[in-house]
């Protein structure tokens, strides 16, 4: 199974106006830099775009904000961003927000053939405003759907030409559960590797999961929250 | 005299049991891990996909694919783990993680917060937190007693938009500590030299005052 | 002639396309590996949890963690690689396999299948075979025409218990080609020197004959 | 977090009569030896086990029914084994049979806190009574609850000290989703490392669904079917 592509321009070249992009990373950890670099460059428009965050001012999401390519962000938290906040509260950009843990489960369900799922997370909150609510356990949950995207991108540490991904530290995140729900997922890695160079015991998103596998021009991985402590 | 934030973070971490996992909030919550009683022995989870953080990195050795749910660079500690939001979600809806600590804006009677959202302001979203209370069997919330304005945050109903419902078990707060119990807040401890009254005046939902109100050991 | 089971095997094998993945069940099904055309390329999903199956192993270097869905021991081929079971039926519901190759002991006109319980007799279970049929948008069977007693396999309707329901895309037999479609069998090939006459008779469900009727090409 | 037991007996000590029990493995691949053993040892009865095979005559989950412990089994294939046969035939052992795919992610949901899906698998058939139809995609699915046990025992190849858990190939199979599922899990290992031995991106099983894990004294590895080929 060849599914490498040469670079991101391959990658995306089918990805067409009006479409639903999943996009992994969370915070600008993760994220799939040269393929939203590419969507600038492609100027492909009014994008629904699922994504945890949506990037900062200048980085990430946040340059196809600038841009005004995105309709629609679903998300769990935004808004690290001004352009962001601008275009939300002027009602250009249409925001529906998700419970984190519901919206990494809605997009393993979409994977899974899972269509729809109780979760206890948002009873009682305007989450829940004209969802299902089912008492299990003695405690109320409410019916979640999958969410599937005409296009996934992840982006991974190491991959193999089989489309077989391996993610780095917390950079997995949305990763490999967005990997999952793609009808096609893309992913661009920092190390591409033949097949047979990674162990299949350590694979965290097997190939079948991946249609077409990139190494990645440049990855910047600028850093949002910058703590450290002092040498003793 | 009332507490400052160490002294919230310290009175929490009170709470923690040897061998529990425990999910910190951003703020005062992420304190909590530098007060950890000696002799016992926490891990901490971060929603994002990690399970025992350590420290913040020594200067020059951030890693930008190593950060917690508030998106600081971290360290891990030996025995540490990393997996996808999907699994840490089922850890923590299934409750896996034994505490919660969150930071809230209104916190009523009856255990519903709000936390997440201010009508006519710009939304942030709600993160991990409509799923970390929604279940967690252990939730204390670490706040100040009253808002900017002077308004007490503990309240008979939430005026703002919930994030959860009757889920809050605990609230510490600079003046107090308060447990919730069929529809109430029992005051449990006193900040030190804070008075009884004080805390009664404050408090804005009912509350429950025992005969006598130990002051809280830091 | 009718085909023996390495020419159901055969047959099936030509329905390959490149870059497939492709779930075998026991029996028949599992040979189709054994005549992948040249220029295909296609990877063999175990759902016990792997992905890239190769050839059994060389006598001696059997190993007991390694096995396929038919507990059978096994190798693997580069770029394979393992997971847990929820995952395994994920790539399977999730339709992210694109054939599945199963054997039966009915088929019905309108595409139901039953190959798993037999009343009376001691039941086995269904193993992974109703997420197979519920979820696999193409699905081969690879059986006999005919049971031992002589009856069509190919009935109106099942009269054992189903595994699913309005699943089934095609059927290989010793004898046939078949497609499903709109509640009836359509005879696509015969096997060589199989006559229609005999297709014909030993279909028990509604089947479409065309005009002319081609021989399988092996 | 230091998670270790002595051996099978500490591990297993307040296993009671009457309780459910999750046993990972598929087939004899991957299954809880030592487990197993003392289970047989300690002569704990009316145990309903939730597993997806029953071992075979003499060995696995074989041993438990020779001596009527159990007296329910839940699980997708059953009956390499003749005494499973006589006492279910007997009316001795209550099985109930699920599919595996649903097996699999019932274990998962009861893990993740996910009390009910919905999926297509056995819909139209026998497991299907009973159960809510809804259709999505314009497809039939059937709402399955999520499981859980007791005691869920799995084995794992490598383990560490603070319960984190690595399998060996396909012997992960349901050890991991059982592994989430238990009220309490034990973990069997070929192998007991000190904490940060195991790369943390490498670890099957994070450390906090475990609370007990021990060196297994002996793995015997039993084969059910030996398929080789032949050298050229």
């Amino acid at each position: 199974m060849y599914k490498v592509v040469k670079n991101a321009e391959e990658a995306l070249r089918d990805i067409q106006d009006d479409m639903t992009i999943m996009l992994g990373g969370f915070g600008l950890c993760g994220i799939p830099e040269n393929s939203i670099g590419e969507l600038v460059r492609k100027g492909t428009k009014r994008l629904t775009c699922i994504s945890n965050n949506a990037g900062v001012d200048g980085f990430g999401l946040g340059l196809l904000l600038e841009t005004k390519q995105i309709k629609k962000m679903i998300s769990s938290y935004v808004g690290e961003n001004d352009e962001f906040e601008r275009q939300m509260l002027s009602g250009e950009l249409e925001v529906d927000l998700i419970p984190q843990g519901s919206l990494a489960e809605r997009c393993r369900a979409g994977g899974a053939g899972i269509p729809a799922f109780y979760t206890p997370a948002g009873f009682g909150t305007e989450i829940a405003e004209g969802k299902e609510v089912r008492i299990y356990n003695g405690k109320p949950h409410i019916l979640e759907e999958a969410l599937t995207a005409d296009f996934a991108i992840v982006k991974a540490w190491k991959g193999d030409t089989a489309g077989n991904l391996v993610y780095k530290a917390a950079a997995r995140n949305f990763n490999p559960l967005m990997a999952m729900a793609g009808k096609i997922t893309i992913a661009e890695v920092e190390e591409l590797l033949p097949a047979g160079s990674l162990d299949p015991n350590e694979i965290h998103t097997p190939g079948i999961f991946v249609q077409r596998i990139f190494q990645g021009k440049k990855f910047e991985k600028r850093i949002e929250q910058r703590t450290v402590r002092k040498r003793d | 005299m009332a507490l400052d934030k160490i002294g919230i973070a310290k009175r929490i971490a009170q709470e923690l049991q040897n061998g529990w996992y425990v999910n910190l909030g951003i703020g005062i919550p992420t304190l909590v891990a530098n007060y950890i009683p000696s002799g016992i022995e926490v891990e901490f989870q971060s929603e994002n996909g990690v399970l025992g953080m350590g420290p913040f990195p020594f200067d020059g050795e951030e890693d930008a694919d190593l950060i917690n749910a508030g998106k600081q660079t971290i360290t891990t500690l030996p025995g540490a783990a990393f997996f996808d939001s999907a699994t840490s979600f089922a850890m923590i809806r299934g409750q896996h993680v034994q505490l919660t600590v969150l930071g809230a804006m209104e916190v009523s009677q009856n255990g519903d917060i709000a936390n997440w959202k201010i009508p006519g302001k710009m939304v942030k979203g709600m993160g991990g937190a409509m799923d970390l209370v929604a279940s967690a069997d252990n939730i204390i919330v670490a706040m100040m007693h009253s808002n900017k304005a002077g308004e007490s945050k503990l309240l008979i109903n939430c005026s703002l938009p919930l994030t959860g419902v009757a889920c809050v078990k605990k609230v510490v707060t600079e003046l107090a500590v308060l447990s919730i119990i069929d529809g109430a807040f029992h005051l449990i401890e006193r900040a030190p030299g804070v008075s009884v009254e004080e805390i009664i005046a404050k408090t804005e939902g009912r509350l429950i005052v025992p005969e006598f109100v130990p002051e809280m050991q830091l």
